[in-house]
């Protein structure tokens, strides 16, 4: 376990990236990174159940938005401080995610896939409609004071969540328990019938990517102080989470990291002038992604170049 | 080239990447009842796919009655007078018996000749006529394999492909089925079938095809194949 | 080695995005984010056309301090969260001089922390929500007439011809939810009694069910408190259920000439209030009616004409000041008491409004007339409205 | 009682779109084992079609269906030939994200090319409303209200679905289709060219899609992002059904549009639309082979 060059290089670069909030950089380069550390965690979370395990989740929206409003409702109603908010928005969501866990994984493939996008919509409609918790349609506003900016502060807790997702997902991979998960998505009844408890680690994998979607959904609710149920249970983010995802290579760590920083990247230059744009790129990512490098970019890359891949590394 | 109204030269196929078939070889004479036998992953199956196209073989060459017909499309097969009845669920279970039938005969799309092939099924086969607007999927199994194999009539073809017919029948319905090869083939239809019943396959045979793992073991008259010691030892159970 | 490969990309990226051009330029650039596509988009273009129209004026005068103005646009989609990030964007990046407001209460109440934050004075020309000002914001300022207020002339009409059964309807969302609780206090002032309130939320496309309820309940007046689509549904399917108030009036869609363009004559009868109309004999609106419909090829309304304003007001407190400092252009505006084309201005401590009026409007034979307060009134109103099936 | 029997009728009217819409997305489950996510999107594009021709002839409303529907049918063959055919015999999941692009793809289409606003067809022809008088058993004569869009709307389904069951009851080509459904391996062997069926089942599905997309356009607003409530509802309404079931389908459109009347009713119109999700949620719960269906295999 001796540490190689690359891991140093990733360190120095975690580094470089934490000074930058209180460096000269402008304000919406720090924000524009600070999306990124967001939407690698964000996507390596889905990538965690729909990736390893092969259960597509069109609503993962949920447990983000969940997050967001346990953090928004006990910061505003209990005064409490952003960070043990956000946690316990990350405890919401395992909350939402034990209840609707065993239910929802006896359903295979698609069904799951679509059971969670209803799950999605009715937790928010139900944000709507419950207002005297939720504010209903007009939101919470002012969850936190105006100043002192919080961007340097939210900026390091979500490079903190980006990397320890990533780090989470990579020592899962290595380990025992990342086999299973695989072994679930190439064959679940094989599985099963190899003595491995399906059951247990689907919903093993399924509380720990609904745990970081809710504390990063806290934390962006402290940054945006602003939360109303249609932009916080916007499709977009379930649909961001899975294309980044999908992009870079399901079942993989790097996958989901390269998916996020390339297509975030490519999302902001391209929205603000053409607030569609970005629609039709995603879709035609996904349809060129599915279709033609099924296992993402890092699958294309390892099989045209095997060489940048050391033997014996499955992606 | 001899007389055979099929014959199969030396198929090399297989799914996605790996061969099932190394090199088969069959020779079908107008007329005959030939029985394919051979243990599971034989790839008796596959044979049957490849001659009726839904698998392209990677070698070798598929004729009938004359002309090179590899490579073509399942319903470019049927049109040339070959019909298959596969294996296992055989039928349109949601169907009325009637309207299996008309789907056996979708290539054809006159309604005269269509309705004298279906009179001369129900004829072989009273049951389907007196069955006919029951659904598909409420016969017995015995009745179900009938049915099958009248669908496969209804093209009226030059030679029919069985795959498995007695797979999961009681003993009374496989007796029943045997019964109807031998029929058929007094009928002057021309058979192949692949079987792991495999005494009673070779026992109702002109000629018997022993594969194993893709390969052709024995080839012989299906009385003399029934007698051969080894084939007996290794495939007939002693 | 893959991972070497990731970092490069990161590192690239990054590179790119630091890159950016940041040059400060001759020009005064004004930045606005406002809905032009989605569910406020309609109503947001109108808004926007008044700040072109300034813009464009004012470069011929010769430009704002002698220097010519750029206006930055970008499209916010209806959506409060994406409005939150492109006022960052625009205050951060493209380092905007000054910001014009966004349209809707909902979104202005979400980007007034980030003005705020920044200290740029923002007069709000597309929110009447008085929540916002209730947050002890110091850089917002409100033009218009609060939301509380915008079914008064409908409700002064009911009561005097001796109406009493309301039901009333409401977005679940900031401006209408507000115009409904003030609506709601009005009503009870006149002693009239809501037989009906309901809620609906923004993605709503089918009030059938409300329908139904309401050809049960057969209430004297329908108040929706709406925006434009909304708005829009509403009326038509009180035709298709021949739900026939004898008076119907809806707060945001009625005023707008678009109303009439996607109801036809299902609009007639129905009444609208609105800050402003073509008819008001303000300071200039005659003019600015002209230029306006010269310029963009329809005639405002009255979004058109609270952006403008908000447009001549800035103008004035930037002169008054002589220099872009945004602090005492902030204590400029506070102080400001004025009359635009848009009506009164002056507001409180607080960035109230406190002078500026409304009027309600009511489709008559296409056309829209004034027809409460009765000083400003350029045509009674056609009461009662009569059922459907009495209409041509 | 009288209200009841306005409620229920309210909410035929209302599931006979839903029925033809679920009928497009079921047929294509049937057959090629594809969920289509971006069913809903079809719908879309069948409405817009609609309004389009609509606003730029003046053409009656419910003469576009003319064009929509053969508009869709051949856009649906296009869409199979391109992209479904190549994932017809994966894992199920591949498809589902093909299509999932396939809808971000189409929705972001629509709002490039049209905008987020909320459009809609007023057409003074199909104005206002019918009161006709039913006779009911033990209730004797009663009058029920109707507004004419959704009661034309609903023949015009009505019709729509008997035409297609009858195609599939009757027809060569549609017995071939039920075929494809029941035994891929067995069609085959009949000599249909599943491929094909395939193609024409999808322009089908789309083709009901846009006929669906066409009616709605006569009752609610239209919008680039309005499929994915449809998409919801149908999946909903085919799983009600039973996956794959045509019979279902129509029954679960009807059974739809009553839960959402009564739903939205009896508490408030902010659930109308968590009722079809907390339905579908619950059933997938408790009866995945749906509410009517047969179960299959």
């Amino acid at each position: 376990m001796r540490p190689l060059p690359r891991d140093l290089l990733l360190l120095g670069l975690c580094l470089v990236l934490a000074v930058l909030p209180v460096s000269a950089a402008p304000q919406y380069v720090v924000s524009l990174v600070l999306f990124v550390f967001m939407f690698i965690a964000l996507a390596e979370s889905w990538n965690l159940l729909s990736g390893y395990t092969g259960y597509v989740s069109f609503g993962h929206v949920v447990f983000f938005g969940v997050g967001a409003y346990t953090t928004a409702i006990t910061m505003t109603r209990w005064g409490l401080a952003w960070l043990p908010a956000s946690l316990l928005g990350g405890v919401a969501a395992v909350g939402l995610a034990l209840l609707i866990g065993y239910p929802c994984l006896r359903l295979k493939g698609p069904y799951f896939a679509i059971s969670m996008l209803g799950l999605s919509e009715v937790v928010r409609l139900l944000a709507l409609y419950l207002e005297p918790l939720t504010g209903g349609g007009m939101g919470i506003s002012r969850i936190r004071p105006p100043t002192p900016d919080p961007t340097p502060v939210v900026y390091w807790a979500m490079e903190a969540m980006a990397v320890l997702v990533v780090a989470v997902t990579y020592a899962i991979d290595r380990a025992q328990f990342g086999l299973r998960l695989k072994s679930i998505r190439e064959d679940e009844l094989a599985a099963e019938a190899m003595g491995i408890n399906t059951t247990a680690y689907k919903m093993y994998a399924f509380l720990l990517s609904a745990f970081f979607p809710g504390i990063v959904g806290g934390i962006h609710a402290y940054y945006l102080s602003y939360i109303e149920p249609d932009s916080t249970f916007a499709l977009l983010y379930t649909i961001n989470m899975a294309i980044m995802t999908i992009f870079g290579g399901r079942g993989t760590v790097w996958g989901p990291v390269i998916g996020a920083v390339t297509l975030y990247l490519v999302s902001e230059a391209v929205w603000v002038r053409f607030p569609f744009l970005h629609l039709v790129l995603f879709g035609l990512v996904i349809m060129i992604v599915v279709l033609f490098m099924p296992r993402g970019v890092l699958g294309w890359i390892a099989t045209r170049r095997p060489r940048l891949v050391p033997a014996g590394k499955e992606l | 080239m001899d007389a055979s109204l099929l014959s199969v030269e030396k198929i090399v196929a297989g799914y996605g990447k790996m061969d099932i078939l190394h090199g088969v070889s069959l020779h079908v004479r107008a007329g005959e009842v030939v029985s394919i036998i051979g243990p599971n992953g034989a790839g008796k199956s596959t044979v049957f796919k490849t001659i009726m196209g839904y698998l392209t073989p990677r070698q070798g060459r598929v004729c009938f009655d004359g002309a090179d017909i590899t490579g073509l499309r399942p319903d470019q097969v049927m049109r040339r007078g070959l019909s298959y009845v596969p294996q296992g669920r055989i039928v349109f279970p949601l169907m009325t018996v009637l309207e299996n039938l008309e789907m056996g005969a979708y290539t054809e799309r006159n309604r005269a000749r269509f309705r004298a092939t279906l009179e001369r099924v129900y004829e072989l086969f009273p049951i389907l006529a007196e069955r006919r607007h029951q659904k598909a999927g409420t016969l017995s199994g015995g009745e179900q394999q009938m049915l099958a194999i009248g669908r496969a009539l209804m093209v009226s073809p030059k030679l029919l492909l069985l795959d498995e017919p007695s797979l999961g029948l009681a003993p009374r319905f496989v007796t029943m089925v045997f019964e109807t090869v031998k029929r058929l083939r007094a009928l002057g239809l021309t058979l192949v079938i692949v079987e792991q019943n495999a005494v009673r396959a070779l026992e109702v045979a002109d000629r018997g095809y022993v594969l194993e793992l893709g390969r052709n073991r024995f080839e012989d008259t299906g009385h003399r194949l029934l007698t051969n010691p080894e084939v007996k030892r290794l495939y007939l159970g002693g | 080695m893959k991972t070497r490969h990731v970092l490069w990309v990161l590192v690239l990226l990054v590179a790119v995005a630091l890159s950016g051009p940041t040059q400060a330029a001759e020009p005064i650039k004004i930045g606005a984010a406002i809905s032009l596509t989605g569910k406020y988009g309609r109503t947001g273009e109108y808004q926007l056309e008044g700040y072109q129209l300034w813009v464009k004026q004012v470069n011929e005068r010769g430009g704002l301090l002698g220097r010519p103005v750029e206006l930055i646009v970008l499209d916010d989609k209806s959506d409060p969260a994406t409005s939150v990030k492109l006022y960052e964007k625009l205050i951060t990046v493209d380092q905007v001089d000054l910001v014009l407001a966004p349209y809707s209460s909902a979104v202005t109440y979400a980007v007034a922390p980030v003005t705020e934050k920044y200290g740029y004075p923002m007069l709000a020309a597309g929110a009447s929500s008085t929540k916002i000002w209730e947050q002890g914001y110091r850089y917002i300022f409100m033009m218009v007439s609060p939301a509380e207020v915008y079914l008064e002339g409908a409700v002064d009409i009911a009561a005097r011809n001796g109406l009493k059964t309301v039901a009333m309807l409401a977005e679940n969302s900031l401006f209408p939810k507000a115009s409904a609780a003030g609506t709601k206090k009005l009503l009870q002032a006149r002693g009239m009694e809501l037989v009906f309130y309901e809620e609906y939320p923004k993605t709503v496309t089918d009030f059938s069910a409300v329908m139904l309820k309401l050809q049960q309940l057969r209430p004297e007046v329908v108040l929706a408190n709406t925006y434009f689509p909304d708005a829009v549904i509403i009326t038509r399917q009180m035709k298709e259920y021949n739900v026939s108030p004898k008076l119907y009036a809806a707060t945001v869609g009625p005023a707008l000439p678009d109303f009439y363009e996607s109801l036809g004559k299902t609009a007639e009868y129905v009444y609208g209030p609105s800050q402003w109309d073509i008819k008001l004999k303000t300071p200039g609106n005659a003019e600015f009616v002209k230029a306006y419909t010269e310029l963009h090829g329809r005639p405002p309304d009255y979004h058109s004409a609270s952006g403008y304003a908000s447009c001549v007001m800035l103008e004035m407190a930037v002169k008054q000041v002589g220099s872009l400092d945004r602090d005492k252009i902030r204590d400029a505006l506070a102080r400001l008491d004025t009359t635009t084309v848009f009506g009164d201005y002056a507001v409180d401590e607080q960035g109230k409004q406190l002078k500026h009026k409304m009027v309600l409007l009511q489709w008559q034979d296409g056309q829209l007339e004034i027809v409460w307060p009765d000083e400003l009134a350029t045509a009674p109103p056609r009461f009662p409205t009569p059922p459907w099936e009495q209409r041509g | 009682m009288r209200l009841h029997v306005q409620l229920v009728v309210s909410g035929l009217l209302q599931g006979g779109v839903y029925a033809v819409i679920a009928l497009g997305l079921t047929l294509v489950f049937g057959v090629m084992r594809v969920i289509n996510v971006a069913h809903g999107e079809l719908v879309m594009l069948g409405a817009y079609t609609t309004f389009w021709v609509f606003a730029l002839w003046q053409v009656n409303p419910l003469l576009t269906l003319l064009v929509s529907i053969p508009l869709l049918f051949f856009l649906g063959m296009v869409i199979e030939r391109l992209l479904i055919a190549r994932v017809v015999d994966q894992p199920e999941v591949t498809a589902l994200l093909l299509t999932f692009g396939l809808s971000i793809f189409l929705v972001g289409t629509a709002l490039n090319l049209w905008s987020a606003d909320f459009r809609s067809v007023e057409s003074p022809m199909l104005a206002g409303s019918v009161m006709p008088w039913l006779w009911l058993p033990g209730l004797g004569w009663l009058q029920v209200f109707i507004p004419k869009p959704r009661l034309i709307s609903f023949l015009l389904s009505l019709l729509i679905t008997g035409t297609v069951f009858a195609f599939l009851k009757y027809t060569r080509t549609g017995k071939a289709i039920r075929a494809t459904a029941q035994s891929r391996e067995v069609a085959m062997a009949c000599g249909i060219n599943v491929r094909r069926i395939y193609t024409l089942t999808f322009g089908l599905g789309a083709a009901l899609a846009a006929a669906g997309g066409s009616l709605i356009s006569l009752m609610l607003a239209i919008f680039p992002e309005m499929g994915a409530v449809l998409t919801l509802k149908s999946f909903c309404i085919i799983v009600l059904g039973g996956m794959g079931n045509y019979a279902g389908a129509f029954f679960g459109g009807l059974v739809l549009g009553l839960a959402e009347t009564y739903g939205a009713f009896y508490t408030t119109p902010q659930l109308q639309e968590a009722f079809a999700y907390l339905l579908l949620i619950l059933i997938l719960l408790l009866k995945p082979s749906g509410l009517l269906g047969v179960v299959r295999q």
